[in-house]
């Protein structure tokens, strides 16, 4: 069974994330704006006043309320949506907190954009890293057309039984969310189908008015304990499920991302490259024209930030040469990149060989061709036992 | 180290009385460690206390699961089953009580300090607030340390009319206590 | 990993299900005093069991008494009683069968 | 033998529901008002209510604990920072699927005055169909006594006290009710527990408009332990704040305001000062900052109402 072939048009990410979430039909979305993902509220109120969808639109007055009144809607039964950025996000961080504690299924989409303390109206993965151990599942996406395709899968993903986890599909901002590209827009009926399997799953704990059901409680000593632990097994559940959701999609709609991540020409790979987010398109350009050169180099796009795939990590990652990390954000402590550290912490499991962080990207900055170009160099270098440096704040060496 | 538990409700001073007795120590040179346990404050609901006292200075972070001495402020929390788990062998209690106690409650004990607390502390301050009046009681019965300590402690926390009426109380629950060997 | 705790909590996320358990706290044992109605000045005019707190006035086809399992000897019922009707008495004098505070 | 009344108050006509939907024992201290605030508020709205709450006094008893609960009534917590927002949440999301349900949301002052204020007022600007409680005991209570945004004038908390260099609250308190009706929303209307009729017509008001649009009810609810009133006085409180005009009882339908109480001769504001330890150190001179206050603001109010008229 194959879904209908979809109508091709040109949209920005922030509208292919709009048309995700209004193809989800939810029940209640709320409208804030904020550079660069503004576009998002717009194309979604739009689409409420055309009656597309009669999703409840609410244009709460800060975001904070956003995630309470999403949080609250799931819980209450309903299907919800919001969308926001940097420090959008971060001053929602309580009730950021407070839906993934419910285990409020809520779907997010992000244009992601460095956060407080140095105004920066630019991209960066800042607000990713800010709030990775808020117990979202964090999805990073690559184009257009797969911030489409992700927030509909993680509406799939949150809402499943086995899973009730808040997702947030994470978009560069700018650079994906200014980028216009032809996005497939399926047909609704086929959106649809692909949601449907979760009304056969059994029905959520949810509020029923005049039932003596107190949603969210004190969490008592080991009751309290209960709580983080099942919280955890749910995460580890959606490691699976992520591939899962991932392939069906492939099968019905034609397209699939990898799931938790995607590899690219690693077969015979020597050395290894792991980006995320766009600048994963430009690293398979630069492993095309290395791998002409005689390098054999392949790439890793993390798709799956949290929770973080360990074990198909180390099956692509252990017996390489070298390793390069590009971050699009800073790790503060440990000063390298972060995604960097948390691949060092495979180390056990993938054997000790070169592992390299590289930082580009921030604030707007480009990570182009010419800096990847640089990355797979000095990794392939390293491979071959010449010394290297094991942090490289690429914009400060040129 | 002597680990002292004080059993109390909320407004009754529990978490006070252990504060003042570790200053107490502190005024012979001890060295003490004091932290309340409760969930949210609220007049009239279980609060329990902790004070530790030792030569040299206290690194353990952890509630008192095997006290040396257990006060009980509030004469009703005598029928919580728990009251007493982990009291070492030859414990001292102190009861704020207006009845004595023929036999131990707990088979551990081997000494009991009962005094109507209750009594004295609204007679000399005016209000059931009993904290100071058990702590000059702990002083006669347990012997730890000196009436004198607590006494010059109490200006740390109380002043003018308010402290009088404490000391006085301290001072009678000193040589009211009823000291019963087990 | 060998889980020996038997979970309490069947749901996913944090619920409280008064069917499951309607807890209540002794809130009687806080009292210290608790008050006494006295039948002949007292009309029966319910003002007692209307401002009462814990709501916790029984209705005794002619005057109201306290519910000595939650009364929390606030006075609130004395005070606003336009009667005088009711008077608050220590508790220790009563270590009868109404008391839970013999000593 | 006194002649026994045959009549029960008033007040009971309006109960729609009879069954105490709380736990005799319930963790809130002796002679709190808020206590009997909270189980009153069912009785009149019906136990089909979905409470908000957050972290104040009443948290205690609104939040279960693991699975337990003390109460029976649909619960929804929240943070300070969101009650007003998730109450937006439920309501629109009942009103997408076509339920008629009655979100109430429930908070102190601390939460409806600072922390909390700005969904507060999101929601308001935005009509929205839920009812907002604010019960006010005029500071932070449940942490222990520290001043908020709604503290009054000179009065004394743990984090204005009185000391050599000062003494008490410098500044006047948020008039938050007189807020909310600049909002002009559908219902907002001021109350106490000492008017149990009027609160409960207002409830019942409350009820109806909330259909139309956003409600507001700012309950005055003293807090003896950190007044320091005695335990059996908070009504009595409650009952001098009305007659001081230090807390007048109005009503503000779309905007339009109304007394629903008014005091022929008010009192002096010492009169009820008296009966609270918070302003036990007030000077004369403090007294009469005091004073004037409440005459400003009752002056205030007095002219929106007439203005009605």
């Amino acid at each position: 069974m194959k879904a209908q072939k979809g109508q091709v048009r040109v949209i920005t990410g922030n509208a292919a994330a709009a048309y995700g979430a209004m193809l989800c039909r939810p029940d209640v979305a709320t409208s804030y704006p904020i550079t660069p993902m503004s576009e998002v509220a717009e194309q979604l109120s739009t689409f409420r006043a055309e009656g597309l969808v009669d999703t409840e639109m609410v244009e709460v007055e800060g975001e904070n309320s956003a995630m309470n009144v999403v949080a609250a809607a799931t819980m209450a039964g309903g299907r919800a949506f919001t969308a926001t950025s940097s420090w959008g996000l971060v001053f929602m961080y309580d009730a950021v907190q407070h839906a993934a504690g419910f285990r409020a299924p809520v779907v997010m989409a992000i244009a992601n954009r460095e956060t407080p303390g140095i105004l920066a109206v630019s991209g960066g993965q800042q607000d990713i890293i800010s709030t990775r151990d808020s117990g979202w599942i964090q999805i990073i996406v690559e184009d257009c057309q797969e911030i489409m395709d992700s927030i509909i899968m993680a509406f799939r993903l949150a809402e499943d039984y086995d899973i009730q986890l808040p997702v947030m599909v994470n978009y560069d901002g700018f650079y994906l969310s200014y980028l216009a590209m032809p996005v497939e827009i399926p047909e609704r009926e086929d959106v649809d189908r692909f949601l449907a399997p979760l009304k056969d799953q059994p029905q959520r704990t949810i509020l029923i008015p005049g039932e003596p059901l107190g949603c969210g409680t004190h969490g008592i000593e080991v009751g309290f304990v209960e709580l983080r632990y099942k919280h955890c097994m749910a995460m580890e559940r959606a490691l699976q499920k992520v591939d899962e959701i991932d392939r069906e999609f492939g099968e019905f709609f034609g397209r699939s991302y990898g799931g938790q991540l995607e590899e690219y020409r690693t077969e015979d790979a020597d050395i290894v490259l792991v980006t995320s987010g766009g600048a994963s398109g430009t690293a398979r350009t630069v492993v095309d024209a290395k791998r002409e050169q005689g390098i054999k180099v392949g790439l890793v796009k993390l798709r799956l930030f949290r929770p973080f795939p360990r074990q198909r990590l180390v099956g692509v990652l252990k017996g390489r040469k070298a390793i390069g990390v590009i971050d699009r954000s800073v790790g503060f402590g440990w000063n390298t990149g972060p995604m960097y550290m948390e691949l060092r912490a495979l180390t056990p499991e993938i054997g000790i060989v070169p592992m390299l962080s590289y930082i580009d990207g921030l604030a707007n900055l480009d990570i182009t061709v010419p800096h990847i170009e640089r990355v797979v160099d000095e990794v392939y270098a390293a491979s071959q036992g010449k010394p290297y440096q094991e942090v490289t704040w690429i914009p400060l060496e040129e | 180290m002597k680990e002292i538990r004080i059993h109390g409700r909320g407004g009754q001073g529990a978490v006070l009385a252990a504060r003042m007795l570790a200053s107490a120590f502190v005024a012979e040179g001890k060295s003490v460690a004091s932290f309340p346990m409760y969930g949210f404050e609220r007049r009239g609901a279980p609060v329990v206390a902790f004070t530790r006292v030792d030569d040299k200075p206290i690194r353990e972070k952890t509630q008192i699961y095997t006290p040396d001495c257990m006060v009980v402020i509030d004469p009703t929390l005598m029928k919580l089953p728990a009251l007493f788990s982990g009291l070492k062998k030859g414990g001292v209690l102190i009861l704020n009580s207006p009845n004595t106690l023929k036999d131990p409650p707990n088979e551990n004990l081997s000494i009991g300090g009962v005094i109507d607390a209750t009594k004295i502390a609204v007679e000399e301050i005016g209000r059931d607030i009993p904290n100071t009046c058990l702590l000059g009681a702990f002083a006669a019965a347990t012997g730890w340390l000196e009436l004198k300590s607590i006494l010059s402690c109490l200006g740390e926390y109380l002043r003018g009319d308010i402290l009088q009426r404490n000391l006085r109380s301290a001072e009678r629950g000193f040589e009211q206590v009823e000291v019963i060997k087990w | 990993m060998v889980i020996k705790h038997k979970f309490i909590i069947k749901t996913e996320g944090a619920w409280s299900d008064a069917n499951q358990l309607l807890l209540c706290l002794d809130t009687g044992s806080w009292r210290t005093v608790r008050p006494v109605s006295d039948n002949e000045k007292c009309n029966y005019c319910g003002l007692c069991a209307l401002y009462c707190p814990p709501q916790c006035m029984k209705d005794m086809g002619d005057h109201y008494e306290a519910n000595l399992d939650y009364c929390k000897g606030c006075g609130v019922c004395a005070k606003e009683c336009p009667r005088d009707a009711i008077v608050m008495v220590p508790e220790g004098e009563f270590a009868d069968e109404g008391s839970k505070r013999s000593g | 033998m006194v002649e026994k009344l045959k009549k029960k108050p008033r007040v009971y006509d309006y109960f729609k529901e009879k069954e105490e939907q709380y736990a005799g024992g319930l963790a809130w201290c002796a002679g709190c008002p808020l206590e009997l605030n909270l189980r009153f508020v069912p009785k009149v709205l019906g136990k089909d209510i979905v409470i908000v709450g957050c972290p104040c006094c009443s948290a205690p008893i609104l939040y279960g604990q693991n699975v337990g609960t003390w109460h029976r009534l649909s619960y929804y917590s929240t943070l300070m920072t969101g009650v007003a927002s998730s109450a937006t949440g439920l309501a629109r999301y009942y009103q997408k699927v076509g339920k008629d349900v009655t979100v109430v949301c429930y908070t102190g002052d601390g939460c409806a005055a600072d922390v909390g204020f700005q969904p507060l007022s999101g929601a308001a600007e935005r009509n929205e169909k839920i009812i907002y409680i604010c019960y006010d005991n005029e500071g932070y209570m449940n942490t222990g006594v520290q001043r908020s945004s709604t503290t009054p004038l000179h009065a004394a908390t743990t984090t204005t006290p009185v000391g050599k260099e000062s003494r008490g609250k410098p500044t006047v308190p948020k008039n938050l009710p007189l807020i909310m009706a600049m909002h002009q929303t559908a219902y907002v209307a001021t109350a106490t527990l000492s008017h149990l009729e009027d609160l409960a017509k207002k409830l019942v008001k409350a009820a109806e408009k909330k259909n139309e649009g956003f409600v507001y009810l700012h309950v005055f609810c003293p807090c003896p332990v950190g007044w320091r009133i005695p335990s059996d006085s908070s009504i009595q409180v409650c009952r001098m704040a009305v007659r001081t005009n230090y807390f007048p009882l109005w009503e503000a339908e779309d905007g339009k305001f109304r007394f629903t109480h008014e005091v022929a001769s008010p009192r002096p504001i010492e009169e009820m000062t008296k009966l609270i330890g918070k302003f036990a150190h007030l000077k004369e001179d403090q007294l009469e900052d005091l004073q004037q206050m409440v005459n400003d603001r009752y002056a205030l109010i007095k002219t929106l109402c007439d203005a009605n008229k």
